[in-house]
């Protein structure tokens, strides 16, 4: 975090029950921070902190350069979007949106107007006047979503803005937002489930795990270079840790038993090793060829997924394989059987740990 | 303002302190008063005479105080709200009171102290307890052993009327004041306590005149007549 | 009386009922019955044929008037002071606040009358505010028709705030933080976001406030005196009618009785919540 | 008293308390010095050296005694009721339902003295059903301590129906269908769902109807009469006391009040939702 | 639906303000359910209906023969998981799972059992004794899960139960309810807006929209024959709807024009077009060859999806196209430019509409 000037860089430290968030974060002007992690992570925990209401035992929160700390909620020019909508029940949809405004001195019309094309632009404007309740789920995220755009915020807060949205929906709710926040001068951090979310709304990702940052960059390089086990299922690689010598790289198995995976690209010392699931090949018989890299295993699990079959296989080295329904068919395996897997050596990446 | 029988805006109005059992009588002398002092209305503040007495030691503007036992008088005389001596204008003596059919068959003070009778005295710290205490003494020991000793005559006296009690120790004004309902018996012994009601003006009374001259009417023979018809004795 | 779903227009009505629910309906019932029958008792012991002529005295209507009238501004003068402090209860937290909270409850313990005589003590005449305000300006507030409203709220907004509080501490919390967010300050939180959610506790506290405003007695006539026209409220005039009749007394109080049933009855079930 | 944010169990405190909301505590703190200042004007004028005295009164410890016992039964017997009279008004729609919660407010509004003579119409020994329970089992219930108990929750009980009512309307509804989805019948919904989310409503009513109950002069003396030991509770005695001298009443008052602020004051904040 | 005797057989007409649900939903016993529908479409709404939380103007619920229609919503043996969660907030978790039983006459210990063993399940039994307040939104959902699966219902209503769970949380509670499902001779009928979900957990899919069913079958043959644009976007088809004769078929464009889709196999009458985007093949200048459908369209706008970028084009025929990014850095072309975009006839399918 060099050169840039941040719009936001926040040290976040708050403790809670038995959990701690000790969590940096920075996002510079126009910025979309996107923070991933699992359930439990404290993701929702670093909103609240930053918007005021998670009481921090220590670090700072600078935004803009102001030192945001101990102010008071209502007075940081942020927007949030909750995990539950929280939306005003007593209001309508268009009052709900126009609240910030009004909050703002906007005059009652002004803010009616203002609401009134942010429902637009989610495409509810048919809804102004439903209350919450006879909204739908995903009517009800857009309208939390309005809300919290309408007051123009510096920092945008958003907790899963996109979850409860249909595919059509959400896809153009995600470009419209996208749109929103490229014209955003601010800085934007966004919790989301979905590595597509992330990749297409995120300049960087921040992913934090047990209330630790364990990984943070560009959406890329973080998609190519996974360091934890749940970035490299989120993105979709098998990853593992080991030494490198060269081309060959020691793992530590499933089964704690030692490893070995050959790779393209010599390297030394700690290193990752990734490959994606579908550089795996399956077969009945131990194949012949190229494939440095071959390993008899067990099925534990296949699931389709799209229009693919994504094989789950335990044994020396855990991986997942995408083949296509067709080649199940031929492989004429199931679940506990042995197979062999072979990855090429092109296929896997290899970068220091 | 306070508007007078002939339309015209009183110029000044009295304002008397009254205990609640002088409603009736000082609301018939009321009307009596204004008539024949024009430009003056008469304003009644009804109310227990302790209550009244502590409102008039808080400051009360009043000009008369009427109360219904010496006792709370003294309260306002101790206070040095009193203006002069207090005059006792009217007497009220104890009468059992039963229900119009006496399902007790009471005829005397001694059958109260009977067994089976459910009967309603006054606490002693009111007067008409005090009253009760000091007619049992007289008749030479009766002890009546009440179902409740009330704190408010009224409550006694609605108890012989909804048939709760048997009999109870009241004054013959509220007696009277209970019409049909309830049938009053006299006893000798009542003699020996009789209550007095004092009156006196107030020494902070914004209408000192006016207040003087409702004392006369009150303890004048018109006066006498008025509180008569409602069961007091008195001194006129 | 056979309780149906509801026709809610926050959600849908349920289906259908299921069992009937005999634990709940039962004891309400007992309970229902027993507030009630009293006041049939009353019904059928009142001498119906006076009541006509009652009604017609202009004491009687007098003393209706200033009670529905002293109520009623008591009513606001008791929401406007506190409701913000059953917020103050419910939502901050300050040295003692348990303390101060039980404090408020005072007026409820303490025997009315000597309620009216420590309001005296304090406002009146000689009293410990009292005096300087009547020795500055002359004025002096027991025995007017403004004393009767400081009585009954003195003795009814406890029940406000109580019930007020407890309203705003079952409000949900997250969605002041949600307004908080939105850049609402505390006072606007409360206006435009806690109360509007504890609206049905807030008309609760009012109407008990305001009943009991009706009905208060003892305060009313130690502090304000018993003056027709000026601080004979319904509930004075019934204890003078006592003086004659417990009938009086009835019709009277059945006067009273019907006029804030009348009243009640009118009040719509939410005021808030509906566009 | 300045408002910090609360260590509420629930949600972590806020960071800071933002701007001062002078618009909700100044009214609160007008409000609240109406309240207390009247108190003040008591504890001024108490008679202080008579107080230990009075306290040793055997009179005074019966009587304080008795109005301790019966107001907590009172309480105990008016949330048996109604608590589920309050669920009727909130949760199920029979016609004349706006009727029913009206009369609920009856015993409010009527003085209470009149309350008194309406329980001896329908309990007494002569009254509606009275005459016949007198007649086939010899018992009367006026002037027992019993009758104290029936006046107290004749009189407290509406307080705590229609508060508790207030915030079981206020109660999200949805989380009573997610109990029924799970096989809870309606007694069970309102006995594991409604109730405990309706606890802070449930709370304040019992604290209104506890305090109110302490409080009762008129109807007890009315319907129970006042014996010493039996039916003569702190209220009656301070009654009796006013009638020698205010400062007697007045150190009773007080008496009442330090014991009734002891236990409001020891009372948690919230008695559910804590494991 | 012939043949197999429905476990729930169900028309549920439901009427709020504007808003009409008409849907007939028929589950197998044993069998799951995929309700699939745009944002409002009125999913839950349908789910509410099955509850009996929500009045039906008419038609008829039989679940596994017995008539359901008018029974209060305790008596109907079925579970529910609500799409924001509603835990009781004052019991803990544990107890939370616990109540159903409870209800249903278990003892307190037998209950809390029951509930333990739940929560092991979906991995939570470190959080039984937290209040709902203080998980996460997707430890909260994973209780309302285990919450609703303890009273061992026989209709088994999910809320979009996956909607608030990580991608790792998500695929282990997705095969553990895949596998619950399968012990489950019950029926289940889950909304989910995860097409993928649908894949792995649903026997038979149900496509709701504006309150009408539009499509009903199994997920493969829902997948492969989308019949509405929603339901093509869902499974990530490009759709059309046109008249075929012979290999042509002739579309209404977006523009209102005709257009011309050559398909491989002849087909007659009404039809629907489909073919995926990564079958689009995109070029600066119009391309000789094989490909027989060649259209020029305008970039209207490029997202990262995964390790592919996807285009979306506008023009006599709107398309998606997933190329890679190198393709794209080769096609150098940005939002509003005109490209080729070449599709093989091979590479459509054509069914009768
Ligand atoms: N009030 C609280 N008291 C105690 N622990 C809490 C509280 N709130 C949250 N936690 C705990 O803090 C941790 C982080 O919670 P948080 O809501 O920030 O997670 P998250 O990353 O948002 O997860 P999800 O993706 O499921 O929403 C969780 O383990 C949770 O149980
Ligand atoms: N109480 C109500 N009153 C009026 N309209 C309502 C009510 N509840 C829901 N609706 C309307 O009914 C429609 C269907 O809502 P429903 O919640 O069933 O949608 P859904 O398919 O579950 O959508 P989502 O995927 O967003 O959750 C919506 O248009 C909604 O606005
Ligand atoms: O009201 Mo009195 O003072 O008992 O006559
Ligand atoms: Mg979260
Ligand atoms: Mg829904």
């Amino acid at each position: 975090m060099t050169g840039v000037p941040a719009a936001l860089a926040a040290r976040l430290v708050v403790e809670r029950g038995g959990f701690r968030l000790d969590a940096e974060l920075n996002v510079a002007p126009g910025e979309v921070l996107a923070l991933l992690g699992p359930n439990g992570a404290g993701k929702s925990t670093a909103l609240r902190a930053l918007a005021g209401l998670a009481p921090m035992a220590d670090g700072r929160i600078l935004l803009d350069g102001a030192d945001l700390t101990t102010a008071p909620t209502e007075d940081r020019p942020i927007g949030m979007v909750f995990q539950d909508y929280l939306l005003f029940d007593h209001l309508s949809a268009l009052d709900n949106v126009a609240f910030g405004p009004r909050c703002q001195g906007a005059s009652r019309a002004g803010a009616r107007a203002r609401a009134a094309e942010l429902l637009e632009r989610v495409g509810l404007a048919d809804h102004a006047r439903a209350r919450p309740r006879a909204l739908s789920g995903g009517q009800a995220q857009r309208v939390a979503l309005a809300r919290a755009l309408a007051v123009r915020p510096r920092l945008l807060l958003l907790d899963e803005p996109l979850a409860a949205l249909d595919a059509h929906t959400r896809a153009s709710v995600r470009s419209r937002l996208r749109r929103h926040l490229a014209d955003f001068d601010g800085a934007a951090v966004i919790v989301t489930h979905d590595p597509l979310d992330a990749m297409v709304l995120a300049d960087r990702v921040t992913v934090i795990e047990e209330g630790a940052v364990v990984q943070d960059g560009p959406p890329a390089d973080v998609a190519r270079h996974p360091r934890t086990g749940y970035v490299a299922r989120l993105v979709g690689l098998n990853l593992y840790r080991g030494e490198a010598d060269g081309t060959r790289v020691e793992v530590v198995g499933a089964a704690g038993a030692p490893a070995r995976i050959a790779v393209a690209e010599p390297c030394e010392g700690e290193v990752f090793v990734a490959f994606p699931p579908r550089a795996v090949a399956l077969y009945r018989e131990r194949p012949d060829g190229t494939p440095r890299n071959v390993w008899e295993l067990v099925i534990d699990g296949i699931e389709r997924f799209g229009d693919q079959v994504r094989v789950h296989l335990d044994g020396d080295v855990a991986l997942s394989a995408d083949i296509t329904p067709a080649g199940l068919a031929e492989l004429g395996a199931g679940s506990g059987e042995r197979v062999w897997a072979s990855v090429k050596a092109t296929e896997t990446r290899c970068y220091p740990a | 303002g306070q508007v007078d029988a002939g339309g015209q805006a009183a110029e000044q109005t009295l304002t008397v302190f009254a205990a609640a059992s002088l409603t009736e009588a000082f609301e018939e002398l009321g009307e009596r008063f204004e008539r024949e002092h024009p430009g003056v209305a008469v304003e009644f503040g009804f109310a227990g005479s302790s209550d009244l007495a502590a409102q008039i030691n808080q400051g009360a503007p009043a000009d008369v105080y009427a109360s219904a036992d010496p006792a709370t008088m003294d309260l306002v005389v101790e206070a040095g709200g009193v203006d002069g001596e207090p005059e006792v204008f009217a007497r009220n003596t104890l009468e059992i009171a039963v229900p119009a059919d006496n399902p007790a068959g009471v005829t005397g003070l001694a059958d109260l102290g009977a067994d089976g009778a459910t009967v309603a005295l006054c606490a002693e710290e009111v007067p008409c307890g005090a009253a009760a205490r000091k007619v049992m003494d007289a008749a030479g020991g009766v002890e009546i052993t009440p179902a409740t000793y009330e704190d408010d005559v009224k409550a006694a006296l609605t108890k012989v009327e909804l048939g709760e009690v048997d009999a109870a120790l009241v004054y013959r004004t509220d007696v009277i004041a209970a019409g049909d309902a309830v049938e009053g018996i006299g006893f000798p012994e009542a003699e020996s306590a009789v209550n007095d009601y004092p009156i006196a003006v107030l020494r902070e009374a914004p209408q000192p005149g006016p207040a003087a001259e409702w004392v006369e009417l009150v303890r004048s023979g018109e006066g006498a007549q008025v509180l008569g018809d409602a069961g007091f004795t008195t001194t006129a | 009386m056979t309780p149906r779903a509801p026709a809610g227009r926050r959600r849908g009505p349920r289906v259908a009922s299921g069992r009937f629910p005999w634990l709940l309906v039962l004891p309400a019932l007992i309970g229902f019955a027993f507030l009630v029958l009293p006041f049939l008792g009353l019904l059928i012991r009142a001498p119906w044929p006076t009541l006509g002529t009652r009604l017609l005295m202009p004491e009687v209507r007098d003393a209706l008037g200033l009670s529905l009238v002293t109520a009623t501004i008591a009513t606001g003068i008791a929401l406007v002071l506190g409701v913000p402090l059953a917020w103050l209860l419910a939502r901050t937290d300050f040295p003692g606040r348990r303390i101060v909270r039980a404090l408020v409850t005072v007026p409820l313990v303490i025997p009315p009358v000597v309620g009216g005589v420590a309001l005296l003590l304090v406002f009146g005449r000689n009293g410990v505010i009292g005096q300087y305000v009547h020795a500055w300006t002359g004025y002096s507030l027991p025995f007017t028709s403004a004393a009767v409203v400081v009585a009954q709220v003195f003795v009814a907004m406890p029940f406000l705030v109580i019930s007020v509080e407890g309203a705003v501490r079952g409000a949900d919390r997250r969605y002041e933080e949600a307004a908080a967010t939105l850049g609402a300050t505390r006072s606007t939180i409360f206006r435009r976001v806690t109360l509007p959610m504890a609206a049905p506790g807030v008309l609760a506290g009012a109407v008990l406030c305001w009943s009991r405003a009706l009905g208060e007695f003892g305060a009313t006539i130690m502090f304000a005196g018993n003056f027709p026209g000026r601080t004979q409220t319904m509930p004075l005039a019934v204890y003078l009618a006592m003086q004659q009749s417990p009938e009086a007394a009835i019709v009277l109080s059945l006067v009273l009785l019907f006029v804030s049933l009348a009243i009640l009855v009118g009040l719509r079930d939410r005021w808030a919540g509906v566009a």
